[in-house]
């Protein structure tokens, strides 16, 4: 055997690869054409690219904008082109669009809804980027508070309004400039007071949502959640003289009590007595791609409490609830939504107290809750799943009771883990919503279908569809984007 | 309390209409309804609240519309509903008159060059579902020994894109509907209605059984509107008739003479509010369907009895 | 598993035992479906005492201290923890379970809330005390385990180390009469055990009762003053450290010692 | 030893219920029940008071009424004056008919496109993914209606076949029509037919089944037997030689061999279609709706399935497939044996509860007027009886078996298939 | 990374090197992307050596060895093993991979076979061997890795070092006459780490070539006859054991050594 010794005195230095590997060409040979078989569907699908392109994409720009029926589109057409084929006459969206995002909402009080979406937005930063600082977030808040301020009718009022939050919008994004957050946390450490926990608007908007959007007096809003105010005062002080489980009940007691037998009475009674508040919209002025939204946010919103109750149920020792969860969640999960709607525009009137009457949107939410309620509770299921038993243990020999823990160390996490869950059936519900044009509804399909119905769109058809899809897919991508995002982070980040 | 006094109480009128028909009802850009069916909304509402815009429409599908009015969450259906034995006795509702009689025909293409509708033997024949036209088409053919292929569809909207399209050889619906979606048609004669009706479909507004003041203020209304045509008041000329003239008929119905609006429950202008909100039942359907409209339906069975048609109102007294 | 050397000379004088009961175990038998995991255990621990339980893997050590605070539920004999006797009474469970703090393996902390907020929760829910005096109590017990300065961060953020020290100062903050000690160090790395192993030898000296499953023998021979050993599950061999160490009787201790120590 | 004491015999107190913990989980469970039997027995009183009033308590003999309305398409025989029960049949099998065919298409687009994803052609990846997004993000109401609009406007209607300059003629060699009322394909037909069997003789259920499709069933069957004998002979072969026998030809043989024999004996030949009147007669003719559900269905739900085939493929950690390769297997040998086999168990949980979800989406075959069971149960026979609360009732039951039959399937495999762990 | 200790005496006059040529690597380039990974290597094998290939982590050991039996490609020079030139064509891989066996830092056994079938899978469906024969080369195998009471068992069922013997097994079944090793044991436990290398020796007792990336120093001391040294894609340094620990040349290579024993 040789010697095997070698020493090597110089090092190497880096060298290029071979042209072919790199470059275009590299690029093109590893990805386009890197066998034969590769080359050949490389230039079919080049084919089929340019087939499917070639005939919408002239129908897409070569179309009228400005037609006010479809008869005008065609004379237009027929003017410029000499045929009708093949070109999109885009008057229908031009003419409608508005009303196909809003429905019949009245269209001087669009603002409000808008204002809803923004406030949502806002209201969920603090939740799905939890990254974001106190201080963005109240910054967020007041500044869309002074837009909207600044979109409203001017009086005495609203001046004072704008003046304030102009004013707050200033310090707040002064400090947000001038002190970085490193400062921010020296000074808070030294004793300097924090801004309110930004969730605290987030408890807000579910109450300030449907105010806004249905208008009317504030009173109803604050009726309602003085009811959750009542539940948590018997929760807090009630455990001083019964037992946890007592306190629940008599908690739950209270606030049902008040909301069936007195918030009625009180709200009425405060509303004709100090009737603050903004124009009343009626549910059925609802549609439009806002009513899906809508539908979509009540539905998971309201929801999330009932799936997670649900969830913590299937998860239980007890039997009967468990059986109980179990069959619920699997009846709603095992029949189509469509004949759950078909209960909210049919059926469940019947089993409301003769008399009780209310409207069709209502009943479709209570349902589009119930379904999503169910796949909730299946979503954090998993995210109960994922969590340590070390953490019940560890709450369990600290003394806490299985609510504190639910409510203080296990749902917190739970729930954050199952925010991509939640986000993917937002998705579901949100394209779901469409379902409810079949009961009448008018959202966008069901608009579609109306605005069709009209003499000078009657014949209409690829310009809406297109338009209510490429609406449903701009929205339901970013959001699946995002959730795919928040699933990698939560993959990657440490816990 | 009584669906009048709801109404009053509320403020505005719950009218099921559908969810969209080219001449009888759809919205607008605006969202403001407009059609042969919202005038009598309209009307009644202005009968009884005196504002002819203060009406809910609520737009219905035939599977809820019968649903939606027995259960209280409209107070009248004006959804060219066909009065038939069972939904009044079985379903349970009081149909207040007629204000159009139609009946149910078949549309095809020129170029098949059929002109009866027992030559169909075969056809592919598009019906709207939820009415009782598939009823009917099932009995005609039926009874005629011939075969078709059904194609049951949701809108009149979707019946008219698969005639067009061919997907169908023959569209049926009631002769109205086809006569409306013909009229919007690029080339509207190519196509031709065939002579045979294949049914009574007498279409009128309805009411929930048992609420009679109700179904007398929806009823009156309706005749109000036919009554007023009849005697030449129309809504360019009832505001100096309502001063007075010496038709004593016409007083009692605008309410210068008599008390029926008081009987009625209402105001003693009801009649006029009514009239005012459209025009008379003329008016109502030239302005909506009428040869005028590029629906362009005449009135044949839908004229005025004096005029040799079916529309007659019990008189005013 | 070596013998981890304390660089700092211990003061046993500080350690005094007490007469009084501090846990009372009597003819106590749990099994898991139909495996017997505790046989027939009776101990009594005073006030004060330190006590070590070692034994192979399986043997039950976790299960005994856990039942003592009642995570795992006993069906046999009698446990009296602190003069409460550990029924299926929910309140003498709660008020067990504020009498004895608990460590575990794997720290266990609440990864979405601080530290100091780790501290304080319990404090705050479960004994009611004003937040303010619970943080104090918290920022004085974290000085006491040398990291004051991390009372903001989040777990995730601190060494294996540092976590375990602010779980026993967790514990300590619903100031227990009483701490369980469920292999703290095994989860740590060498460097890190010898901080935890510090904070508890502190704790001991200030007279803290004290049951320890480990097996850190350098720990057991400074500051327990008594070693159990236990093997399918029961108590096989109970004896002062010395002894314990350098005259087994039972041939399994021999057994079990000669591979923990001659690793 | 000591004698076991057990702690002292306490006597039972009503605190008792809440605080210990023997007795409190029987307290809440207690509470819950009585507080859904309580939800219960309201919703119950309700719906009697409500359905008293309007005069219709509940009742199912609607179900033996006559229809009156006709179905287009129907896989046993039906006519409008057979009952609703039959015409819910009818639907029934309308659903399950699209169920299975959109699974099947599902399945074979759904796994094509998530393999095609992976694929290091850089175009085709991206078309793939182009594909799954867009499919994902629009609502499938919207693809039925969409794909019912492509159908019905881009394809000739039958008139365009007609006459002496036709615009559109029938595809291969003039045995299929694609128009837009459907697509006819030649039927088969048997000259010697063993005719049907009926079962049920009047009832509203009565079924017919054709004796040719049995004898058909029992020859494949005994084809297959034989293949199996045959692949376990070339399996003895492999393990005694190593060498394994080609067998393709000798299995193309046994599968269709016998049944064309049969073919033969039964007198088989093809029914064409053929334009007369109005429409193609004769050929199978399968409709525009039933065509642009099963698109639609199929290419929606397959945009899921591609991704759940896309991440089942990819969990396989690329350890295994080197670890195959190093061994010397062949890479189409590496995907059968060694990822196809793991890939599997991770795929086809999440695939089936998409088969569900396809099923429970085929109740929008309204949208198009497909006769489905919703279409006929819930929807015109709902209509003319009025019957709302006991069609729809009914609707969901049917639903629920479906969904529980097809998640009780998906439970047996997951335990069948469960990787053995220590 | 510490240097284990071998209960066993090592016969290394058993391990003869022949003058046959087994692997010859020459001007060998590759390139991930833009990245030179492997930069001119040269490298000759003969039958019967045992390799050691040591270097920091991402210096290409993987991918070198990884490059001999085609799971990568290389852009430039030759490689030939056993006499066959590796180029694209599939049959020459193909040869070659029957060839050489390769054990992984991950075991990756087959999750759904049972170690038998894991064992017999390439053999039955690569070399054709009848079923029985395969059976009975497997089984000698699983008893020369000390297992074969786990034959019908599945992986998950079995400890690190027990699958990554299997592995072994799996690879020496094909009957390969070049043995590739890519970190064997660092994916284990110490006690597991044993059991491993033992089999390994016993291997190259037999007079199996092989290449071994790994950071048992013990080992290479004890087996190798070459150990090279790799950085930056590059050989750096060459020698046989005894010089390679004693006297490093380079620099980096005393720097590397430094690190890995004086932990
Ligand atoms: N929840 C449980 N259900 C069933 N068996 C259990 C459960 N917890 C523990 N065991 C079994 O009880 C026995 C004792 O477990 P225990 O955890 O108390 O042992 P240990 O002495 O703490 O061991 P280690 O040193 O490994 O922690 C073991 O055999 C274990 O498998
Ligand atoms: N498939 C790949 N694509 C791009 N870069 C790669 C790929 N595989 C490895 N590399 C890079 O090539 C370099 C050498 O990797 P290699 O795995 O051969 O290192 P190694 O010496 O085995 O290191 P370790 O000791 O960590 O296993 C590293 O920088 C690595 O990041
Ligand atoms: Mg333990
Ligand atoms: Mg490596």
């Amino acid at each position: 055997m040789s010697d095997v010794s070698f020493v090597r005195t110089e090092m190497l230095p880096e060298q290029d690869p071979p042209g072919s590997e790199v470059g275009v060409i590299g690029w093109l040979r590893h990805n386009l054409f890197s066998s034969w078989i590769n080359g050949i569907l490389t230039v079919l699908s080049l084919f089929a690219i340019y087939f499917v392109l070639s005939g919408i994409l002239p129908w897409v720009f070569q179309s009228v904008w400005n037609g006010g029926s479809l008869t005008e589109c065609r004379e237009i057409m027929t003017a410029t082109w000499g045929q009708t084929h093949g070109h999109a006459c885009w008057g229908v969206i031009n003419e409608r669009w508005l009303q196909l995002l809003f429905g019949f909402y009245p269209s001087d009080l669009y603002g409000r809804p808008i204002l809803s979406l923004v406030l949502l937005l806002v209201a969920m930063t603090p939740i799905l980027f939890n990254m974001i600082s106190r201080r963005m977030n109240w910054f967020l808040l007041v500044l869309a508070f002074f837009v909207t301020a600044v979109l409203m009718d001017a009086s005495i009022f609203v001046w004072i309004l704008r003046a304030g939050f102009a004013g707050a919008t200033l310090v707040i994004g002064y400090q947000l400039v001038t002190l970085s957050g490193a400062d921010r946390a020296e000074q808070i450490a030294q004793g300097a007071k924090r801004l309110p926990n930004p969730l605290m608007f987030t408890a807000i908007y579910p109450f300030l949502m449907p105010w806004l959007m249905w208008g009317g007096t504030i009173w109803p809003a604050i009726c309602t959640a003085f009811g959750f105010v009542i539940g948590y005062l018997v929760l807090r002080f009630g455990r001083a003289y019964m037992s946890e489980l007592l306190t629940m009940i008599a908690a739950v007691a209270a606030a049902v009590i008040w909301w069936l037998v007195l918030s009625g009475y009180v709200s009425s009674a405060l509303s004709s007595v100090l009737p603050i508040g903004i124009e009343a919209v009626q549910s059925r002025q609802f549609g439009g791609f806002m009513l899906a939204i809508l539908l979509g946010v009540v539905a998971i919103g309201c929801s999330l409490p009932i799936g997670v109750v649900l969830a913590l149920g299937r998860q239980s020792d007890l039997v009967v609830v468990k059986f109980l969860c179990v069959g619920f969640i699997e009846f709603i999960r095992g029949v189509p939504l469509i004949t759950l709607l078909f209960v909210a525009s049919l059926l469940l009137n019947i089993f409301m107290p003769p008399g009780t009457n209310f409207d069709i949107i209502l009943r479709v939410m209570i349902m589009m809750t119930l379904f999503s309620a169910a796949y909730m509770a299946e979503v954090i299921r998993g995210g109960l799943a994922a969590l340590p038993r070390g953490q019940y243990e560890g709450a369990d020999s600290l003394g806490l009771d299985y609510w504190q823990a639910q409510r203080l160390i296990i749902m917190p996490q739970a729930l954050k883990v199952s925010i991509p869950g939640i986000v993917s059936t937002f998705i579901g519900i949100f394209k779901d919503t469409t379902l409810v044009s079949i009961i009448g509804l008018f959202d966008v399909i069901g608009l579609a279908s109306a605005i069709r119905a009209d003499t000078s769109w009657n014949g209409i058809y690829w310009e809406l569809f297109a338009f209510i899809a490429f609406l449903f897919f701009i929205v339901c991508f970013s959001m699946s984007r995002y959730s795919m995002y928040l699933e990698r982070k939560l993959q990657t980040g440490h816990r | 309390a009584g669906t009048l006094d709801d109404v009053k109480a509320r403020g505005t009128l719950n009218c099921g209409v559908t969810t969209g028909l080219v001449g009888f009802a759809a919205p607008d850009a605006d969202g403001v309804w407009g059609g042969f069916d919202v005038s009598m909304c309209r009307a009644v509402a202005a009968a009884v609240l005196g504002d002819s815009s203060a009406v809910e429409f609520v737009p219905t599908t035939g599977k809820t519309r019968f649903t939606a009015l027995a259960s209280g969450e409209i107070d009248m259906l004006a959804r060219n509903t066909t009065w038939t034995f069972s939904r009044d006795v079985d379903l349970k509702f009081t149909f207040v008159g007629i204000n159009y009689y139609d009946g149910q025909g078949f549309m095809v293409p020129k170029e098949l060059g059929v002109s009866s509708a027992t030559e169909l033997d075969g056809a592919t024949v598009c019906i709207q579902t939820g009415t009782t036209t598939e009823l009917n088409l099932a009995d005609f053919f039926r009874s005629n020994n011939i075969s078709y292929e059904p194609v049951p569809i949701e809108t009149n909207a979707e019946g008219q894109q698969q005639y067009l399209a061919g997907a169908c050889d023959v569209y049926t619906t009631d002769a109205s509907g086809l006569a409306a979606t013909r009229a919007t048609f690029e080339a509207p004669g190519d196509h031709v209605l065939l002579p045979e009706i294949i049914s009574k479909e007498p279409l009128g507004p309805l009411v929930r059984h048992g609420d009679n003041e109700w179904g007398d203020v929806v009823r009156w209304t309706l005749n109000a509107l036919v009554t007023a045509e009849e005697l030449g008041v129309t809504s360019a000329n009832i505001g100096e008739m309502s001063a007075g003239t010496n038709n004593p008929e016409i007083n009692r119905l605008l309410g210068t003479e008599g008390t029926l609006g008081a009987m009625l429950g209402l105001d003693a202008d009801w009649a006029k509010n009514a009239i005012m909100s459209g025009g008379n039942y003329g008016e109502i359907f030239a302005m909506n369907i009428g040869e005028e409209t590029p629906i362009g339906l005449a009135r044949g069975l839908n004229a005025q009895w004096t005029n040799g048609g079916l529309i007659y109102s019990p008189p005013f007294r | 598993m070596s013998e981890q050397a304390t660089a700092r000379t211990i003061d046993r004088s500080k350690m005094q035992v007490s007469d009084e009961v501090a846990i009372e175990i009597s003819n106590m038998n749990k099994w898991f479906g139909s495996f017997h995991v505790l046989r027939d255990i009776n101990l009594t621990v005073n006030q004060g005492e330190r006590i070590v339980i070692a034994g192979p893997s399986g043997s039950g050590k976790s299960t005994l201290i856990r039942c003592l605070n009642a995570l795992e539920e006993h069906q046999q004999g009698k446990i009296t923890v602190d003069g409460t006797v550990l029924s299926n009474d929910l309140k003498n469970i709660d008020k067990i379970r504020r009498e004895v703090g608990m460590v575990f393996q794997h720290f266990n902390l609440f990864p979405h809330l601080t530290i100091l907020e780790n501290l304080t929760l319990a404090p705050i829910w479960v004994r009611k005390t004003p937040k303010k005096e619970a943080e104090e109590t918290a920022m004085h017990f974290l000085e006491k385990v040398k990291i004051p300065e991390q009372a903001l961060k989040y777990p995730g953020q601190l060494s294996g180390g540092q976590q375990q020290r602010v779980a026993i100062a967790r514990s300590l903050c619903m100031k227990p009469r009483i701490m369980l000690f469920d292999e703290p160090t095994s989860a740590l790395d060498p460097e890190m055990i010898k901080e935890v192993l510090d904070t508890m030898i502190e704790l001991a000296e200030e007279g803290m009762t004290m049951l320890v499953v480990t097996h850190e023998m350098g720990f057991a021979r400074q500051v327990a003053n008594r070693v159990i050993f236990m093997d399918a599950g029961q108590i096989v061999e109970q004896n002062e450290p010395e002894e314990f160490f350098n005259n087994p009787k039972s041939e399994r201790t021999k057994l079990f010692l000669s591979q923990i120590l001659g690793h | 030893m000591t004698i076991l004491t057990d702690p002292p015999k306490e006597s039972f107190r009503l605190s008792m219920l809440l605080y210990d913990t023997r007795y409190r989980s029987a307290t809440i469970q207690a509470i819950a029940m009585i507080a859904f039997m309580l939800l219960a027995a309201w919703l119950i009183n309700n719906a009697i008071t409500n359905l008293n009033t309007l005069g219709k308590p509940m009742s199912f003999g609607f179900l033996g009424d006559t229809a009156g309305y006709d179905i287009n398409q129907r896989l046993l025989d039906y006519d409008s004056q057979d009952s609703h029960l039959r015409a819910a049949l009818i639907g029934l099998l309308n659903t399950l008919v699209v169920a299975v065919l959109g699974c099947i298409t599902a399945t074979i687009v759904g796994v094509f496109v998530g393999v095609m994803r992976l694929s290091n052609n850089w175009l085709i990846a991206r078309i793939m993914t182009v594909y799954v997004e867009t499919f994902r993000n629009v609502p499938v109401l919207l693809w039925i209606i969409l794909a019912m609009a492509i159908l019905i406007e881009t394809l000739p209607m039958p008139r365009a076949f007609k006459g002496d300059t036709p615009t559109a003629t029938m595809d291969l060699f003039n045995t299929v029509a694609v128009t837009n009322r459907g697509v006819y394909i030649p039927e088969p037909l048997f000259s010697r037919s063993l005719g049907d069997i009926h079962f049920l003789g009047d009832m509203a259920l009565r079924f017919d089944v054709s004796m040719d499709l049995i004898a058909f069933l029992v020859v494949l069957g005994l084809s297959i037997f034989g293949m199996r004998k045959v692949i376990a002979r070339a399996n003895t072969i492999q393990e005694e030689t190593g060498d394994r026998p080609k067998t393709w030809h000798v299995l193309l043989g046994l599968l269709f061999g016998p049944s064309i024999v049969l073919m033969i004996v039964l007198g088989f030949h093809l029914g064409y279609p053929e334009l007369k009147g109005f429409n193609f007669r004769g050929g199978i003719h399968m409709r525009n709706s039933l065509i642009a559900l099963w698109l639609a269905l199929s290419l929606y739900t397959a945009a899921f399935i591609a991704e759940i085939v896309r991440a089942g493929i990819l969990a396989i950690s690329t350890g295994q497939s080197e670890a195959a390769s190093a061994l010397g297997l062949r890479p189409n040998r590496t995907m059968r044996l060694v990822i196809l086999p793991q890939a599997l168990r991770v795929i086809i949980p999440p695939m089936i509860s998409n088969y569900l979800n396809l099923t429970k989406n085929s109740s929008l075959a309204i949208a198009v007027g497909y006769m489905d069971i919703t279409g006929t149960l819930g929807g015109i026979t709902m209509n003319q009886t009025g019957r709302e609360l006991e069609g729809v009732m009914l609707l969901m039951l049917v639903y629920l078996a479906i969904s529980l039959s097809i998640s009780g399937l998906m439970n047996w495999y997951n335990n069948s298939v469960k990787l053995v762990e220590r």
